[in-house]
């Protein structure tokens, strides 16, 4: 089959970039957070830290085979949704894998991780992990529809599932954006996007207090490290989706970087002043609001 | 004046009616087959009404009614054949109505209908 | 040839014969009525020969020498050789049954019987009505008199009724001979008919004075004798009490005597007559067969129900202009069904010991009295291959054909409401425990005649096949070889599985040319898939009694479902198949209630198919499914909402689904897999059908395939979320499988070629993994004792296979992408671009996550989280079992890599249909018109970075100390029991308080509550026979003082 | 023993009865091993930076001075700066505070909480109470010395040291980590019989494996 061996390069690029980028932005808004706290906040270089600590931890526990797995089915999601959507329009170095899937292989894969990491956390034995996983599926399934119904809204509009063309029809200027064309889609997706970041409204999956930090519970040391590799990865990946779907994609890095951060400050800004949400009230939220919205924006495509 | 053959139709009826009112008022065994005999001799006395014809006799050939000349002299001879038979019968389902009367007296110790009524539903 | 007239002159002559004998040379005397008897039987049954094969003509017995109107004639036809040869044998069989009986009570029992025989026959022969009327007499008199043969007190008081009501009858039928006589002029029935006779009468006798009074008094005395609906009661309290032997006799015998003598006076009375026979017919049918269902007396129920045949008989009589030359073989047929099966089921009934409908659980004793039980509840009921169901077929088609609705469908809600108490009963038999009394006494006096019955009942199967001119069931391979194993029963259990996994595979090499790639798709999954499953056979040992006929029945239905050309094949198949997965699922432990709501919505549903074919067929005896396109206009889409109906009960789409989840989840561990992953498929490969050729409907101008639709998006959003809320694993497998349903139910009503591609996707997907996950948790629960999820937990270690197959499983079914189910999602999402049904997709979109609710929950209840106590010596699952996981699991994965290899040629056959909207398929990625997918690159990509990161973390990660289940951060110090920190129980709390509202259980309750309304309006129904003998005589005088007014109206 | 830890004989699914025993069954009893510092020591240095600037304190506030460490988080002293964070279960944590008298019934969740925590970790004892039992010194159920029991790598006076001060400690502690010296795991896994023989001469109802993973 032709599949010219520079891709894998070029995407090794990627996602180095967009890792250490990861890595920086989270800890931005870690500091910005904490600045609406007037408090000081983390060195934007903090993660770097984290990181090596928890790759540099002499002794781990393992709770069986799937709990040792379950940090690598998540980074294999994160870097494969990164992989498999192009991140700059138009290069022909940067569209990654996506040669293999279009838009649906995006939104399904998107759940590989979720699923493998669940399954890790339920192996643990730990009541708390299973708990946290409990209301993290019963959130996703309300947060998820208005997303699924703005995407097929797109791709009525559009008339193609593949992410390059969507982002080809949004070329030539800020008016050509799904923003501006298909306003209740993205009114839509966004209020999922807020659902899906793990943010305040709708955190309750890893609330602190409540079941220590839900599904990863057990993990740690290197583990850790490597959900954490992920927590930089995995956020940017989506944010590339919905960048590309709704915000006319990014040409070049620094467009990309720009929207990328845009579209996260979103999360953060209704995070930071939100409390946190039961599991029943963000359904409810969910259906009350987004959905209806999202069956607008099908029907009025 | 109402010829005969209607006579005998009405008092064949009546006593039909009179038997089916009795089988079902009466409560005793003993009378409802009384009454059963009663609508089966009135059936009877209906059969033998209906081949009557004015004028003429019955239908036995001997010297007074030869072979030749019955057919105009004698009434229609069917009826009467029946009529024989119906009687039998009759008799045969009466008798086999004490046998059970009987059988179920000794059983129950009684004869109203109503007793027998383990059967139901 | 014999003369006929020694039917009765033999017979008489015996009875007279006996009286010469001593006393007590009873043997003796017994030894001469059953010589009698076999000689009665031989008669007819040579002049049947004869007159089948034309080799004789009808021939007139001239008594006395003269012809008719001077003398009495009796005729010896077809129809008269028939139903003397099944009296007879009734006579002798039962004779033979009252062995012991006759030896009490000596000779004068045997003659009563001979002249019982004897009247019988000649009521069937004769041709007069005054020795009709003889006979009638005769026949009463025998009956009273063969009543006291029972040991039950109470049949004097039965007799006493009977005789009373006998009375009324013989009043009421000489006064109309008479009348009759007198203005016909002849008491011959030929003369009456006006059939040119000797006198030339015409057939204007009852125009005459009186002539239609008399009729109607005749007509009215005469159907009194078929026990009619309300003046019925005499006779159930005969069946009661009666000696089974007798009750047989009186049943079959007197029954069939009866039903002839009316009709031969409907021959005389012309045609407005016989939409009254057919009222009281049906009137009876439908009632006796409601006052029926609480019945718990076994002879009652059986009285009810041959009160209800008799009644169905009439409807065949009444419907005798409609069938014209048919008319004998419907008839005949539903008769032929109803003696037999009656005469067996009472003769049964005297073997056992108690009258409750569990106390015949003792006939497990001797398998093969299950088999004749079996045989004669579906001979009752009309299935295939029994002589019923070609003459119900007939007798539908004709009612549709001459759009006769009504009778039609009074006669399908009767049946199926005699499917329901008779398969309640059978049921009962199979699953009850057994009365404590001794084991069943089956002495070969009374085994003889029970044998006779059954090879009848499948005599007149295989005659009846020869004779309706369609295919003859029996000789089909599938079904003949199913039947073979019945024979084979003695064989250990892995010889029979051998054979049927054989049998399987060389029935689908055979016929593998025969198959369009849709059919092939079915084909493949119903055989091949079959007999992947009969492996997880292997791991019961011992004889396994009663699985194999009825896996292979349901197989055999499978197999001719998939090649059917004609409507009567496909229906055929699928009543097959219904019934082999019922006897499958009954096998189940706890399946009892469960197995019967299955039958019954099935059996409603196949009754709605027979509606639609028999109404698209227009009076024609088949119809091709090939122009089941051609149907007109106006018909088509009644025809569809009718087939589409039966379809959905069949993939238990919402509304329907009620019986899905016991059936599927109290079913044996290798049964819930044929059940759950081949058998719905027989309701979407139905809808394919439908679809594919009756396309786009309008109903009232509502597009129907939209309604499937909804029905489908509907179905999938319940499914899957009523399988979120289930604690039994098994059963959230069955509701999952509705969801799957629904999801196939919607690709097929997107009428779209990729909607049909993504049902067929989802065909594909639904076997392989539904089977291996039900085979997975089967293992499991034989393994743990249990099929609740929170009583089970951190199995993985120590059933790693079946958690692998589960994982797998849930992976294909969640649509993640590396396997298959990414495949069906990927062609939903291209085939729902097309449509402009958009707002179903609303539901659909919200269904689809909820998938991961149940999935999640099954694997982490059952194999993670905390290992109880009683589990820690748990073995694997049986090696038998886990096989064909593995095979699933290799199947799965191959057909996510390659799933070109089954779906290109279908792909090129939809295009057929629906020619824009395909895919291309080159090389290895697929392409849409939208988008595109390469699942082997995705494989890889996917595999590689797993591969890259799991080296990472090894490499990083290399001695990690592996701890045990309670080496877990615990803030209260440890945890406490394995039980106590499991989180299993109520999984979803929060989504069920957010969602709970959605899962009221509205469907079962109104299932519910109309079973309910069916008994209450039964056991209302039954109070009619209070059980005085005065009220029956009131309510026969009721009954003919209502059809007198009735009958006075009509003439003109 | 508590009832639900004592052996008990349970009869399987299948009808065979065998013996299940909590303490043996439900936990890992392994001991632990001294970790050896990576091979190079440009890597060991390097690690011992990064534990250094991204300590995580157990949430495990034992005696008076938890509550001194609640104001650490809060704008005013913001620990965050320094790269201190709170991590609520002892799987993540590095550095466990004992912050004030340690009662011996504290004193057992306490070891279990430690010996979850992964190699390295620290302990940073607070006030005198944990130096020489402080003004509990005669208390019958309070342990006087805590480095009996556990390897403590830093005291950090005062009788609940004031947030400042903490942040002080936690600043020396990290000069303590990037020299390399904070090596309590690696001591506690040497003379592991020793602490394990101090530990339950103190507390009696001694139901749980000798380390508890």
């Amino acid at each position: 089959m032709s599949f010219d061996w520079m891709r894998i390069p070029w995407s090794l690029v990627t996602l180095f970039i967009v890792f250490n980028y990861g890595l920086l932005l989270n800890a931005l808004i870690a500091k910005i957070a904490a600045r609406v706290g007037r408090r000081h906040g983390i060195p934007l270089w903090q993660n770097y830290v984290d990181l090596i600590k928890n790759y540099g931890q002499r002794t781990t526990i393992s709770h069986g085979v799937h709990f040792y797995l379950g940090p690598v089915f998540r980074l294999t999601g994160g870097i494969g949704l990164l992989l498999f959507v192009p991140t700059l329009y138009g290069s022909a170095y940067f569209a990654n894998l996506s040669f293999a899937g279009d838009l649906i292989l995006a939104l399904y894969f998107v759940f590989f991780g979720t699923l493998g990491m669940a399954l890790g956390a339920g192996e643990s034995g730990h009541p708390y992990a299973a708990l946290g996983v409990s209301r993290g599926l019963s959130q996703v399934t309300a947060a998820e529809l208005p997303f699924a119904l703005a995407v097929f809204a797109v791709a009525l509009q559009y008339q193609t599932l593949s992410v390059t063309e969507i982002v080809a029809a949004q070329q030539g200027g800020i008016h050509h954006w799904t923003l501006f064309t298909n306003p209740l889609a993205v009114a839509a997706a966004m209020l999922s996007f807020l659902g899906s970041m793990m943010r305040p409204p709708f955190d309750l999956v890893l609330a602190p207090q409540e079941i220590p930090i839900g599904p990863p519970t057990e993990y740690h040391s290197s583990y850790l490290a490597l959900l954490q590799t992920n927590r930089a990865i995995f956020p940017i990946a989506k944010v590339v989706i919905y960048m590309n779907l709704f915000f006319g994609g990014a040409t070049n890095w620094p467009v990309f970087f720009l929207k990328v951060f845009l579209i996260t400050m979103v999360s953060v800004v209704v995070g930071v002043v939100s409390p946190r949400f039961r599991v029943e009230q963000s359904i409810r939220w969910f259906l009350i609001w987004a959905v209806p919205i999202g069956i607008l924006a099908i029907l009025w495509v | 004046m109402p010829n005969l053959t209607q006579i005998a139709l009405a008092t064949g009826f009546g006593l039909i009616l009179i038997g089916f009112y009795g089988a079902l008022t009466r409560r005793s065994l003993l009378r409802i087959i009384l009454a059963f005999t009663l609508a089966s001799t009135g059936v009877n006395v209906v059969i033998v009404a209906i081949g009557y014809m004015r004028g003429r006799t019955a239908p036995i050939l001997d010297e007074a009614v030869t072979t030749t000349t019955a057919v105009g002299r004698i009434i229609d001879p069917l009826p009467q054949a029946l009529v024989l038979t119906a009687i039998v019968i009759g008799l045969g389902v009466t008798a086999l109505m004490l046998a059970h009367a009987y059988r179920l007296f000794l059983r129950h110790g009684t004869l109203d209908i109503a007793a027998f009524r383990e059967l139901k539903w | 040839m014999p003369n006929p007239i020694l039917l009765i002159a033999v017979a008489l002559g015996t009875a007279f014969l006996l009286g010469l004998l001593e006393e007590r040379r009873r043997r003796l005397a017994w030894a001469i009525s059953l010589a009698a008897l076999a000689f009665l039987s031989w008669v007819p049954a040579t002049w049947l020969l004869a007159l089948a094969t034309g080799q004789a003509a009808p021939v007139e017995i001239l008594t006395a020498g003269a012809p008719p109107p001077f003398a009495i004639n009796l005729r010896l036809g077809l129809a008269e050789a028939a139903l003397t040869l099944l009296v007879n044998l009734t006579g002798l069989l039962t004779t033979l049954y009252l062995k012991d009986r006759l030896l009490d009570l000596g000779r004068r029992a045997m003659a009563v019987l001979l002249v019982a025989v004897m009247a019988l026959d000649g009521l069937i022969l004769t041709r007069d009505l005054f020795n009709l009327f003889v006979f009638v007499e005769l026949t009463a008199i025998a009956t009273a008199g063969l009543l006291l043969l029972s040991d039950d007190a109470r049949a004097l008081a039965a007799g006493f009724k009977y005789l009373m009501v006998a009375q009324f009858i013989s009043v009421l039928l000489l006064i109309g001979i008479l009348f009759a006589y007198h203005a016909g002029g002849t008491l011959n029935l030929d003369g009456l008919a006006g059939a040119p006779s000797v006198l030339g009468a015409g057939q204007g006798w009852i125009l005459e004075a009186g002539g239609g009074f008399a009729f109607l008094l005749m007509f009215v005395a005469l159907v009194a004798e078929l026990k009619p609906f309300p003046a019925n009661g005499w006779a159930l309290d005969i069946y009661e009490s009666a000696h089974p032997a007798f009750a047989a006799l009186f049943a079959a015998a007197s029954g069939t005597a009866a039903l002839f003598a009316v009709d031969k006076l409907l021959t005389i009375g012309g045609s407005e007559w016989l939409g009254a026979a057919t009222a009281i017919g049906l009137a009876t049918f439908l009632i006796a067969h409601l006052c029926a269902l609480p019945q718990d007396n076994d002879r009652r129920l059986l009285g009810y129900s041959s009160v209800a045949q008799t009644g169905l008989v009439l409807v065949g009589i009444g419907q005798r202009d409609l069938l014209g030359d048919r008319y004998f073989f419907v008839a005949f047929g539903l008769l032929a069904a109803h003696a037999v099966a009656k005469a067996g089921l009472y003769w049964l009934s005297g073997l056992m010991a108690e009258r409750g409908l569990s106390a015949w659980a003792a006939l497990r004793g001797q398998p093969w009295l299950i088999l004749a039980f079996a045989s004669f509840l579906a001979l009752l009921t009309g299935l295939p291959p029994f002589p019923g169901f070609y003459a119900k077929w007939e007798l539908i088609h004709h009612l549709a054909g001459a759009d006769r609705l009504a009778p039609l469908g009074l006669i399908l809600l009767g049946t199926l409401i005699e499917a329901g108490y008779l398969f309640r009963w059978f049921g009962y038999v199979i699953k009850r425990p057994p009365p404590a009394s001794a084991p069943l006494p089956c002495p070969i006096h009374q085994a003889l005649p029970i044998l006779v019955a059954l090879v009848g009942a499948w005599g007149l199967g295989w005659l009846w096949g020869e004779l309706s001119g369609q295919t003859q069931l029996l000789l089909t391979w599938p079904l003949a070889f199913a039947l073979l194993f019945l024979l084979l029963e003695w064989l250990p259990s892995w010889v029979k599985n051998t054979l049927a996994i054989a049998g399987l595979l060389a029935f689908f090499a055979a016929t593998y040319d025969y198959y369009d790639p849709l059919r092939l798709i079915f084909a493949l999954i119903f055989l091949v898939g079959g007999a992947i499953i009969l492996l997880a056979g292997y791991a019961t040992s011992g004889q396994r009694t009663g699985f194999y006929p009825s896996a292979l029945l349901m197989y055999a239905g499978l197999a001719i479902l998939v090649l059917a050309e004609d409507s009567f094949q496909f229906f055929a198949a699928w009543e097959l198949l219904t019934i082999g997965s019922y006897f499958l699922i009954l096998r189940g432990q706890a399946a009892e209630p469960h197995a019967l709501s299955y039958l019954l919505f099935s059996l409603g549903g196949a009754f709605l198919l027979l509606t639609g074919f028999a109404l698209a067929a227009q009076g024609a005896p088949q119809l091709a499914l090939a122009d089941l396109g051609g149907v007109p206009a106006s018909l088509s889409g009644w025809v569809f909402v009718l087939l589409a109906i039966g379809f959905m009960t069949k993939t238990a789409a919402l509304g329907l689904h009620v019986w899905l989840p016991g059936a599927h989840a109290e079913a044996e561990t290798d049964v819930s897999p044929m059940v759950s992953g081949i058998l719905l498929k027989a309701g979407l490969f139905g809808l394919f059908l439908l679809l594919m050729h009756l396309g786009r409907q309008q109903l009232y101008g509502i597009e129907l395939t939209h309604v499937i639709l909804w029905i489908g998006a509907l179905t999938a959003l319940f499914g899957n979320l009523l399988a979120a809320f289930q604690e039994d694993a098994k059963r959230l497998l069955a509701w999952s499988s509705i969801g799957q349903m629904g999801y196939a139910l919607f690709g097929l009503a997107l009428m779209n070629h990729l909607g049909w591609l993504m049902a067929l996707m989802f065909v594909i997907n639904h076997y392989i993994y539904k089977s291996m996950l039900f085979l997975s948790l089967g293992g499991v629960a034989k393994r743990t004792g249990t099929r609740d999820m929170y009583r089970m937990g951190g199995l993985i270690t120590l059933m790693p296979l079946s958690f692998i197959a589960v994982l797998i499983g849930i992976i294909a079914i969640s649509g993640v992408p590396p396997l298959s189910g990414f495949g069906g999602r990927w062609i939903f999402y291209n085939a729902i671009l097309d449509t402009e049904a958009r707002l179903p997709l609303v539901i659909l979109f919200f269904a689809g996550p909820i998938a991961f609710l149940y999935l999640f929950r099954l694997i982490h209840t059952v194999f993670l989280g905390q290992l109880k106590d009683e589990h820690r010596r748990v073995r694997e699952a049986p090696f038998w079992i886990l096989l064909p996981q593995m095979l699933f699991v290799a199947l799965l994965i191959a057909f996510a890599l390659v799933p070109g290899v089954a779906l290109r040629q279908v792909d090129g056959y939809i295009a057929r249909f629906f020619p824009d909207g395909g895919l291309t398929w080159d090389g290895l990625s697929i392409v849409s018109h939208y988008g595109y997918w390469n699942p082997v690159s995705i494989m890889l990509i996917i595999g590689v970075i797993f591969m890259v990161v799991f080296a990472w973390l090894l490499f990083v990660n290399r001695r990690a100390q592996k701890v045990k289940q309670f080496n877990i951060a615990f803030a209260a110090e440890r945890p406490y029991r394995p039980e106590t920190t499991h989180f299993a129980w109520n999984f979803f709390a929060p989504y069920r308080k957010a969602l709970g509202f959605l899962t009221l259980p509205l469907a079962t309750r109104f299932w519910d509550t109309l079973a309910d309304l069916l008994h209450a309006a039964g056991d209302l129904g039954r109070r009619l026979y209070t059980g005085n003998g005065q009220t029956y005589a009131f309510h026969f005088l009721a009954f003919a003082s209502g059809l007198i007014l009735w009958g006075l109206g009509v003439r003109p | 023993m508590k009832a639900e830890l004592e052996k008990r004989l349970v009869t399987g699914p299948d009808g065979v009865e065998f013996e299940v025993d909590p303490l043996r069954d439900y936990y890992c009893d392994a001991l632990p091993e001294v970790q050896r510092p990576a091979y190079l020591r440009i890597v060991e240095d390097l690690f011992n930076w990064a534990r250094a600037e991204s300590i995580w304190i157990l949430g495990f506030g034992t005696g008076c001075g938890a509550i001194e460490m609640r104001p650490l988080m809060t704008p005013r002293f913001d620990a965050y700066r320094y790269g201190i964070q709170w991590r609520p279960t002892p799987r993540q944590a590095n550095l466990f505070v004992i912050s004030g008298y340690l009662s011996v019934k504290t004193l057992k969740r306490v070891i279990r909480s430690y010996e979850q925590m992964q190699n390295p970790k620290y302990v940073v004892g607070l006030g005198s109470c944990t130096l020489n039992g402080g003004m509990y010194f005669d208390s019958y159920n309070t342990i006087k010395r805590l480095d009996q029991y556990l390897p403590v790598d830093l005291y950090i006076t005062g009788c609940m040291p004031r947030p400042e001060a903490l942040l002080a400690g936690f600043l020396e502690l990290k000069k303590l980590i990037r020299a390399g010296k904070a090596e309590g795991a690696n001591q506690y896994a040497a003379n592991f019989a020793w602490y394990k023989a101090n530990q339950k001469q103190v507390i009696h109802d001694w139901d749980m494996p000798d380390y508890n993973w």
